[in-house]
């Protein structure tokens, strides 16, 4: 505990104009106190922040830490920034951001296999979303651009990691559905 | 369909100037659209009328505007595939023993089959994203990071630019566009300067009775993206002709090639 | 009239998920009550932020109110940008200076969509910076804010004026790249 500067107000004012979440490593090194301090001040600071006429709190993600309107003033804040609904994300592009979350990294191509049809352009908007980025190309050979999804889209979902995902055995289509999808694929063996 | 869509993201309030928004929300891809189509009819493939396929399809395109290629033939194959099916069933083999013929088309089903299930996974657990986006849109981050009055605090990004270094970074921002749009080097490659003969002659040279090779391996060598087209060619007329196996654990993995028996 | 959220609350909400000074009349437009009331509340908040333990405050600029880290804290805020201040954000900018220096004035979504991703916040740090400047609006619908670089963008680079660039045909893209970016450019206007 440094006795001139609370680790609470420079975790603050750190966290103020950060842009990205922000680990404890980096507001350890940037405050010179040891991470379990941060940690104990990081504590400290959420409990003060659920207090009720407090706007903002604490978000973690991806081992980070950053500040959030709390979600019950949305309507608030959505008014403030002149919000309409009409930038809503059709189901082609979720299906395909699905695809990325689960099979990152991964080309185009890779992509447009999958859906069976060219996903060029859902992923170049879901790239300026901000929702998948670039992380360089695959070594096979044509060495194709792979992305991958932003921690921007964990935020956006509230995990901490991809492994919160939803387990994708969880959604595999039931034995019922399968066998009758394949049954009506099914030659008549008569 | 079920309802996917919810509040999106505010895009520095110029969202409406998204080029590709409405198009977007119309379509769906040849899979996708059958597998709305099979659930709409009670999955039933052997009921659906590839005429009422067809038909939908093609009012899809008219909305669209444009036939994009790459959808049209992906289409075809799927169309075709079902046609098939619907044949079969309508004319019955009189004979018992399977043909090759058979097998093409069994393997053809079953892949078809997996796409669907693929798909169709894919689909439903993009729903329970969409509600956690939902969710995660009521709390907004904070962005508005170094004021103008922090600025000198700030280190300079720009440290040590020079023109040339800008005029390059320029030059290499034009290139990503030009594949972004999907207009790779493709477009302006020269001709294959190897023949397909010639690419199976050089792919069987690589494989002996004892041992394998994988894909990448056989292009490592090759300058051209046009050349990997034609080795890719070879591969396939060679495992068509039954001279060679391949396998592939999934999507990203090596493609795995030895000879047959 | 605010019916069981603390105005304090609100506007803690808004002024932090805000980009730019917010004025009290926006604020009692947004939350919905009282001029005088937000005024009340805006003391309070100046109160709360008092305490030694809070690493940042409110800040009145040209009639609007914004937080600010205490200047207690700028050697840790200035730490933290040098920390932040990578290789990966450097390459981001110099992108995007590059594509406004020679497309000049431009939009900030016709950067993003030549990059391929959301550009914003580099703009926004390279205008902070000083290198680049909003010059006007786009006539089209929508009107987009138009950007163009600085005078001190050029005394940074020792160049007399835009026209000393280099020049770019030596090593011009090929027509299929240009051309797409003219189509993608075409398509931002619409």
């Amino acid at each position: 505990m440094s006795d001139d500067a609370p680790v609470e107000a420079i975790i603050e004012a750190i966290l103020l104009v950060a842009t990205e979440p922000v680990s404890v490593e980096v507001l350890s090194r940037v405050a010179g106190v040891k991470k379990v301090d941060i940690e104990d001040a990081l504590v400290r600071l959420e409990q003060k922040y659920q207090d009720p006429k407090c706007g903002f709190g604490l978000g973690k993600v991806q081992d980070g830490f950053r500040y959030y309107s709390k979600s019950e003033f949305y309507s608030y804040v959505s008014a403030f920034s002149n919000e309409t609904n009409d930038s809503k994300l059709s189901g082609a592009a979720l299906e395909t951001l699905a695809i990325i979350a689960y099979q990152q990294p991964i080309s185009r191509s890779s992509v447009s296999i999958i859906r069976g049809v060219n996903s060029d352009q859902v992923m170049r908007l879901l790239a300026i979303k901000g929702y998948i980025i670039p992380v360089g190309r695959a070594n096979g050979p044509g060495s194709s651009q792979l992305f991958a999804t932003t921690p921007m889209f964990l935020e956006r979902l509230g995990l901490n990691s991809l492994d919160d995902l939803p387990k994708l055995t969880d959604f595999a289509p039931s034995l019922e559905i399968a066998e009758a999808l394949e049954i009506s694929l099914r030659q008549d063996q008569n | 369909m079920s309802a996917l869509s919810f509040p999106g993201l505010s895009w520095g309030g110029e969202s409406k100037t998204l080029p590709f928004e409405v198009k977007l929300d119309i379509y769906e891809g040849p899979i996708g659209l059958l597998l709305s189509l099979i659930q709409a009819k009670s999955l039933d493939v052997y009921q659906l009328s590839i005429t009422q396929l067809v038909q939908d399809y093609l009012e899809e395109i008219e909305r669209m505007n444009s036939l994009d290629l790459e959808v049209a033939t992906e289409f075809i194959l799927v169309a075709a595939t079902l046609l098939d099916i619907k044949c079969r069933k309508l004319f019955p083999r009189t004979d018992d023993g399977e043909s090759d013929d058979d097998l093409a088309f069994f393997e053809e089903r079953d892949l078809l089959l997996a796409r669907l299930l693929e798909c169709k996974t894919y689909r439903d657990v993009s729903v329970v994203l969409a509600k956690s986006l939902e969710r995660g849109m009521l709390r907004r981050p904070r962005t508005a990071g170094f004021d103008e009055h922090v600025r000198h605090l700030i280190a300079d990004p720009l440290d040590k630019i020079f023109p040339s270094i800008l005029a390059k970074a320029y030059m290499k921002a034009l290139e990503l566009k030009g594949e972004a749009t999907g207009l790779t080097e493709t477009h302006v490659t020269p001709l294959p300067r190897i023949s397909v003969q010639s690419a199976k002659d050089r792919i069987l040279s690589r494989l002996d009775s004892n041992s394998g090779a994988t894909f990448d391996d056989i292009c490592l060598d090759l300058e051209l993206r046009m050349d990997v087209v034609v080795f890719f060619l070879a591969l396939l007329d060679l495992v068509r002709q039954g001279i060679i196996n391949v396998n592939q654990k999934s999507l990203r993995d090596p493609i795995e090639i030895e000879l047959s028996l």
